[in-house]
């Protein structure tokens, strides 16, 4: 029976990807992927608790996967906020250039 | 804490995660969603640390202060326009992380055939989005070639690696040992067949392939849900691989392609890849828009086929949003546009064009080259840089309007035919210009419709 | 009934009371149509136009004295009121504030006259404004007139021999010819700016694509009637400045400002025109009231330092086939709006606002207030 | 049947509701979807009949077939005009039946705290469902009278009524007997509060009430999908409830107005409400536009508004889009409209638009009852029928544009204001008067951008 | 963690709801509304298990909810099948009435 | 070197061919500029304003005897051909098809003579081609000539008195100059038609908002230079008839048809004028060449049953400003395009394309083909 929840939540949840993203404007293109690329860093959920399990060896392979993940997790939170950051200072010189 | 209480947070993080995504897809929000999807994160692995199976923190401290540290620098000290190859790298370290996890999955989960199975899947997915992504990378830093990589037989050897995956990974679900060669074997295929698909496609399809990239590591990690059993993976996993995947559409359609051209033209075309010059860069009337948009200084440059279309009107609207989107805007006008002296003029004139915002030719040239976008409507002789260089040219020696100087020029007619004087137009093939074909009239009323929706 | 329409008299006046297809119109209801031979000859129609839909050609005494209805462009000589029969209808233009001794006479003689400028400038009213319907043209007659005798072109055109600047129109006054005037000069391609005193034509003069010369004179209003107040001695000088520069840059100015019932202001003075360009125009439109530019003269184009000075009098003459339409049907919307079918006579109710503004003259009396006021002062 | 495999249908009926509903959103696909949709309810009641629990079949039979005979003479002997009323009829039995799932769960559900709040819940939502769609079928179907109903105390009533609601629901989950008293006061009130809560809204605003319940019933199932513990029952039932809420916000978009102003406006503005006659009736452009598109005839009529809103170009732009639309498109000119003589042929020929498009007034006035959208263009005094009716207005006599003799009339302005001759106008009270306000300009571009999109 | 498993659902179901219904044209709005109605007769699914169940009570109120749920199902889907046919038509017609 | 500039003597010509801002940026390439007294006052420019750039004013005969380049509008006399210096370079307009003997004359004198005609109408050589230049100020002109004479307004206009209906214009043969009456009558609110023989002219009519009359008269076509062929007489039949109803209903035509090197083609026959409503007008462009229109005179209108026939000549100088500036620069882009500006002189390289088509006579021959061709036959 758990099979079947994790089924309706894995369909809803595909769905519900594909009806969030709808139009993106280019600008935003490589922000949008950092940032889900960021998101695909939950995995670290997994590594932690491999990482904190009894079993040795799933402890080894979990610690990698944490290493891996949080690179994954952090690096790509703050890519994506440097982009976003540039991206805003843009807007910003724009309106201040019109005024000048 | 009860599983119960974790999986609560795992809902608040799924719905930051939703809130997050779908923000981020929109420019205004985009900062905040950002932000709401990082809290979700640090909610996930906060209550995740509180879960009972976790025994030992050591290694877990030591792995995630590793991981931020790599992570804090490289997202630091990247060049604004390295970022693409620095997400490719990211996105490689989670695939990876995600075999790991289906891996260590063997040694504390059972072995049902279910979780033998998504342990396979995490491991095939995660090991081709590393490898895939390193490549991406290497295409993309230069440390390798960016041009696609195509040899004989190309098909058939993938298409074994394909079988290989396949026969390993059910022979490894049939005998599970935590040690099975066919483990390997399955990790080994996996990080080639992320090689292989990657190598032939060409430096400029990248960002496509990054992202769709990104769409397999939120399967993977996805995968690892199920092996492990732990929803906010699937959640997130499945979000991500779906949004990832329209967003890979998305962009595709942006450079005019389909997804099939994108992931397997290398094998067919290795000629256009390698004829950049003279190349004609044909534009959507969508991405036109998203330049113009963004555009400072736009000056249009009609000709003929203007009056031919009779798009004076449209023009001037299209002139008007512009300039209400902050833009500065001329209209720059060749002394012989036209079929007779001051075609043009009647025209603006009749579309209630300021006349302030006609330059003449000797006006506009000098300072082109801050010229963020020339838009030429119809024109041909009169932009023809081959009266500047080609001393060949009959037109040679007439002094043009000089858009192949400014920073983008968008040229739009309906074919590739020459003008008046019948000669051909190297800026057609320049390498700012892109070509937005179709009747001028048409294409402007796209345009002003992009502006409005 | 019979309606007898008269030859206009004045030299140069080329428009006819009354068209053929109005004519007919009027046959239609059961009036009996008498022209003056040559009527219509100088706006293009023939005798044979009116006889065809049923008019009669008659003789110019027989007409004058056994008409119901008397029509005409412009007002009547002395003899030809003393012809009238007595409780005629005489419509015409009449300048009553200027032209009292006709006034009084059309009243002795019991004529009911009913002045053409003063249909009164409703909404409802407008059909039969003869006023309106001629300055309308006048706008268009005024910058063709200036385009003609510029020796620069109106529009804007960059040429492969160089580009040629649109010509700068000024219109002083943005009535109804003023406005129309604007319009036309838009259409040929100049730069055109414009000014009027009541503030409420910005907007108008904007609404044609036209722009507006802010110049700051305090409060001016306008009559209820729309018509523009009279400006005081320092308002006017107040605008003298402010247009002084507008002026010197300008190739063409057209002047068109009137204030009802008195001389026209005179707004450029003689310093402003040689500040002009030599080549440029100046058009007068008020020239037969007492000017709006100095040194301009009715009937004449003069000639100050280069600039001509266009006083042309008769300047719905120009353009003498629409004039003649449009002020046939003025007269021909005024005829149906008291036509009375049952009795087949004209009903002008003097309760009626448009009689009331329009009839000067009635059974012996003046019966137009403003009128009998203003003789009164 | 093993739970699992039914539960393989219901993912199979759940994937197909989802693309039922999101194609019924698009008029191309809307019959598609309602299939999609009728085949995944069809799915969803053939692999539940199949479970093990069902031990007899004679009742169900027996009220299938009840319902069915009901439900298809009712759908099919359904007047046109009647739809609305029977889709509210509908969606009560929907409710009622909900709470009769929940009442049920109890007789044969555990009597976990969790189960008794849902079947609180599916019993309270059903209920007010079920007697709050009555009501609107009866405002709609003129049963009850169609005006707001309100008096003095309403709101204490009603929350007097809603502190009993909570009452009850907490004693009854506190003693859970079947025959508890306080499951019956449950009841009656549930029913009770729907009656009120529908009774002080205006029937024109039925239909957005009407979704509003359609949510409720979908949150109704839901609720009891979660007291007998069934996932399509949550799925389907949060779907409906979701996109109905999404549905009814859209529905008071379109009316320009707020939820809450539907819902509660009645309680304050008992005045408005009978005041039918002389009402002002807003449009947006998305809603003017579904007009236009379908209408056969069109004719502009500009005034001197168009003239300050120099929104010339943008007519014949939508007037080109219009005839392109297979409309027939005419532009009626009266003779006074502007400030000037002939103000509106000098914009409309720079604009160029057509001289054979122009019509006087004389030509469009008698045919105008065969013409489906008169567009009125900031002109007021020229369309006024106070010219025709009202022997003391002002401009009585005046030959107007009759606007008000075409089928459908936008006038398109920014503000009730009267026109240059100052008198009020009832053209923009009249009962096929939409006002489109906003300046002209703005106004007619919004339409040729739902033109274009 | 039934409870959990259901609210996932839950919770992703409602996004899925919200985000599947965005631009709508006002044409749509009465099938729409009525087609969505028809979904919510899914609460059959419940009223055929309460029906069919072993207790009598139970077995009555299921058999008035089955009756109840029926009519809202097979009238939903029927009138919203006519409404939209309306609709054809008139697109039908006005084709046609173009081109005579 | 010097460039002289002499006054035009022409009765009625008011141009110049020189203007002070073009002297003052040959002035600046080092060339001495002398003009004759008066040489702009006709288009606005006063002496001083010629001065103040630093060109001198001479006296006629130093000018003709003492500068390297002689420049004017008209073609010269035999006297003034006389008085030039030998190796002298002289441009003008020059008729050279029609002067064989001033031709010939300057070839024998050893003058090199520009024939402004005679620019090739490519691309490159537009700035310098003065018969584009002038053609498109006569397109304006011809259109504010017709409206001037008009007793009709242009536009349409609906109005309180009834409905003007858009003037019906015609304009055959849509060159430079008939392409610019279309633009100028359809500014005006004009419903404009137009005809011409080169089938690539439709799609340009179009491109003005004005509609092209089609009328099949077989194969045309055009020659290398972009001139219209002549007609054959059968074709010119089938124009005639086609053009017939076309002429009827409107109320201005105007023409333009010419065929370089011939008289002019003769398309609107006597009949098809009477054909007109009192009061239509026609305009003849091709008058000076013989004339589109039967009847047309030379420097007159003419009054054929109301209908007026407008055979101004010099239309250019009607706009003479604007007329002036587009001739003078084209001659400044000449001398400009030729300059060789270390030995400050002329280089006319008699391979160049240009050179080829415009220079006529040189070192005392008649070096242009077409000339020489033409004078043999
Ligand atoms: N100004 C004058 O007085 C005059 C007089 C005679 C000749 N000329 C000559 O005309 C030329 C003028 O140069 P120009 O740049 O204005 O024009 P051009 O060189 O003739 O080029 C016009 C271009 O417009 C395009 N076009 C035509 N219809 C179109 C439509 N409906 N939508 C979009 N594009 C359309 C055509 O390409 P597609 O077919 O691919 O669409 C063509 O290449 C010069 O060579 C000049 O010498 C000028
Ligand atoms: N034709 C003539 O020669 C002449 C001359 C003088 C006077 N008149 C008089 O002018 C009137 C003409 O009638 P009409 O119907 O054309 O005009 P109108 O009655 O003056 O009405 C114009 C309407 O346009 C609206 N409007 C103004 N600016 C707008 C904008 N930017 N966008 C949208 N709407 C705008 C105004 O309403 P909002 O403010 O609410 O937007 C106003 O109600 C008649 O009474 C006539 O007698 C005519
Ligand atoms: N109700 C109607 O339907 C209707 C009909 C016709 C005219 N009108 C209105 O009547 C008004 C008068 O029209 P008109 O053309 O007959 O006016 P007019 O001929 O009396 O005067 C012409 C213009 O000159 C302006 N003027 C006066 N003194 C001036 C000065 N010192 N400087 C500059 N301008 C000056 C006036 O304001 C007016 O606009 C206009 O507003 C017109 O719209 C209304
Ligand atoms: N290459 C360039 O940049 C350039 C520059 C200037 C002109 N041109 C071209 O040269 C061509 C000639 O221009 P133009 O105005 O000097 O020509 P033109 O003065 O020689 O003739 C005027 C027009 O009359 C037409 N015509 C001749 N016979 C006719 C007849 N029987 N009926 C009707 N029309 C008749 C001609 O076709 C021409 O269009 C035009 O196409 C023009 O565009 C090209």
């Amino acid at each position: 029976m758990e099979a079947i929840f994790l089924a309706f939540i894995l369909m809803l949840s595909i769905f519900l990807g594909f009806e969030l993203i709808s139009k993106v404007p280019a600008t935003l293109h490589t922000p949008l992927m950092s940032g889900a690329n960021a998101v695909s860093g939950i995995t670290m959920v997994g590594a932690l608790l491999s990482a904190g399990n009894a079993n040795e060896i799933s402890t080894v392979l979990g610690c990698l996967a944490v290493i891996f993940a949080t690179v994954n997790v952090v690096g790509g939170y703050m890519v994506t906020n440097r982009m976003l950051a540039m991206f805003k200072k843009k807007d910003a010189a724009k309106s201040t250039g019109g005024k000048a | 804490m009860s599983l119960e209480l974790i999986n609560v947070g795992y809902i608040v993080a799924a719905v930051l995660f939703i809130f997050g995504l779908k923000m981020l897809g929109s420019p205004a929000t985009a900062v905040r969603g950002n932000w709401l999807s990082a809290w979700a994160m640090l909610i996930a692995v906060v209550v995740t640390l509180l879960d009972k199976s976790i025994v030992s923190y050591e290694w877990i401290i030591v792995g995630v202060l590793i991981g931020t540290v790599i992570g804090a620098v490289a997202a630091q000290k990247v060049q604004m326009t390295a970022m693409p190859e620095m997400v490719a790298l990211f996105n490689g370290s989670g695939g990876l992380s995600s075999l790991l996890v289906g891996w260590a999955a063997l040694h504390d989960g059972g072995d049902s055939l279910f979780i033998l199975i998504t342990v396979a899947l995490s491991i095939l997915i995660g090991g081709m989005t590393f490898s895939g992504s390193l490549i991406a990378y290497g295409k993309l830093a230069e440390v390798m070639t960016s041009r696609a990589i195509v040899f004989s037989a190309q098909r058939l050897v993938n298409a074994l690696i394909l079988v290989g995956i396949v026969v390993s990974a059910v022979l490894f679900c049939m005998d599970p040992a935590t040690d099975s060669i066919w483990l390997y074997v399955l990790v080994g295929l996996s990080l080639l067949f992320g090689v292989m698909a990657v190598i032939p496609i060409g430096g400029a399809d990248m960002p496509v392939v990054i992202s769709l990239l990104n769409s397999y590591s939120g399967l993977a990690a996805c995968a690892a849900g199920f092996a492990i059993n732990n929803n906010i993976l699937i959640v997130a996993g499945s979000l991500v691989g779906a949004a990832g995947i329209i967003l890979t559409n998305i962009m595709c359609k942006a450079m005019n392609r389909s997804l099939a051209n994108v992931l397997f033209s290398g094998f067919g075309a290795v000629k256009t890849a390698t004829k950049v010059e003279g190349e004609v860069k044909p534009i959507t009337a969508e991405d036109a828009f998203l330049i113009l948009e963004s555009a400072a200084s736009v000056t249009f440059v009609p000709g003929y086929g203007m009056a031919v279309a009779q798009a004076q009107h449209v023009v001037r609207e299209l002139g008007e949003l512009l300039e209400a989107n902050g833009a500065e805007v001329t209209y720059a006008i060749h002394p012989v546009a036209g079929r007779m002296p001051g075609h043009m003029n009647v025209l603006l004139a009749e579309a209630n064009v300021p006349y302030d915002q006609l330059v003449e030719m000797d006006d506009i040239n000098p300072r082109m080259n801050n010229i963020d976008v020339a838009v030429v409507i119809g024109a041909n002789d009169v932009v023809n840089p081959a009266a500047r260089n080609d001393e060949n040219s009959p037109i040679y020696g007439m002094p043009i309007i000089n858009v192949d100087h400014a920073r983008t020029v968008f040229v739009l007619k309906r074919s590739m035919a020459s003008g008046f004087s019948g000669v051909d137009n190297p800026l057609f093939f320049g390498e700012n210009t892109r070509m937005l074909f179709g009747d001028a009239k048409q294409s402007i009323a796209n345009l002003v419709a992009e502006f409005k929706s | 009934m019979q309606i007898g329409v008269l030859k206009e008299t004045l030299t140069g006046e080329l428009r006819a009371a009354l068209t053929p297809q109005n004519a007919k119109k009027l046959q239609s209801k059961g009036i009996d149509i008498v022209i003056e031979s040559g009527l219509g000859l100088a706006s293009g129609y023939a005798d044979a136009d009116y006889t065809a839909v049923g008019a009669t050609v008659g003789d110019r005494a027989a007409i004058l004295a056994g008409s119901d209805v008397v029509m005409r462009v412009r007002k009547p000589s002395t003899e030809d009121i003393a012809a009238l029969k007595s409780g005629a209808v005489h419509v015409s233009f009449l300048d009553p504030f200027n032209e009292r001794s006709l006034v009084e006479a059309m009243a002795a003689k019991g004529v009911t006259a009913i002045s053409m400028e003063m249909i009164p400038r409703t909404t409802r009213a407008q059909k039969m404004d003869a006023l309106s319907s001629q300055a309308n043209l006048v706008g268009y007659v005024m910058v063709i007139q200036a385009a003609y005798h510029s020796p620069k072109i109106f529009p804007m055109m960059m040429t492969p021999a160089g580009t040629i600047a649109p010509a700068r129109v000024f219109v002083i006054g943005a009535g109804v010819a003023g406005l129309q005037a604007i319009a036309t000069a838009k259409r040929l391609g100049a730069r055109v700016e414009a000014f009027d005193t009541r503030p409420v034509v910005a907007e108008q003069v904007r609404s044609l694509g036209a722009k507006f010369v802010e110049i700051d004179l305090g409060d001016v209003g306008q009559t209820d009637q729309g018509y523009a107040r009279e400006l005081t001695a320092e308002q006017l000088e107040m605008q003298r400045q402010g247009q002084k520069k507008v002026i010197a840059q300008s190739d063409v100015v057209i002047t068109t400002a009137q204030v009802f019932g008195r001389p026209a202001p005179r707004i450029v003075s003689r310093d402003m025109v040689e500040a002009m360009q030599p080549g440029s125009i100046v058009v007068d439109m008020a020239v037969e009231s007492g000017g709006n530019v100095e040194g301009s003269v009715a009937g004449e184009i003069v000639d100050i330092n280069g600039v001509k000075i266009i006083g042309i009098t008769n300047l719905p003459s120009e353009v003498a086939r629409n004039a003649s339409d449009m002020y046939s049907s003025n007269l021909y919307n005024l005829v149906d709006e008291f036509w009375d079918g049952e009795n087949k006579r004209l009903n002008l109710d003097p309760e009626d606002d448009i009689v009331k503004g329009c009839v000067i003259t009635r059974d012996g009396q003046i019966v137009n207030p403003t009128i009998a006021n203003h003789y009164a002062r």
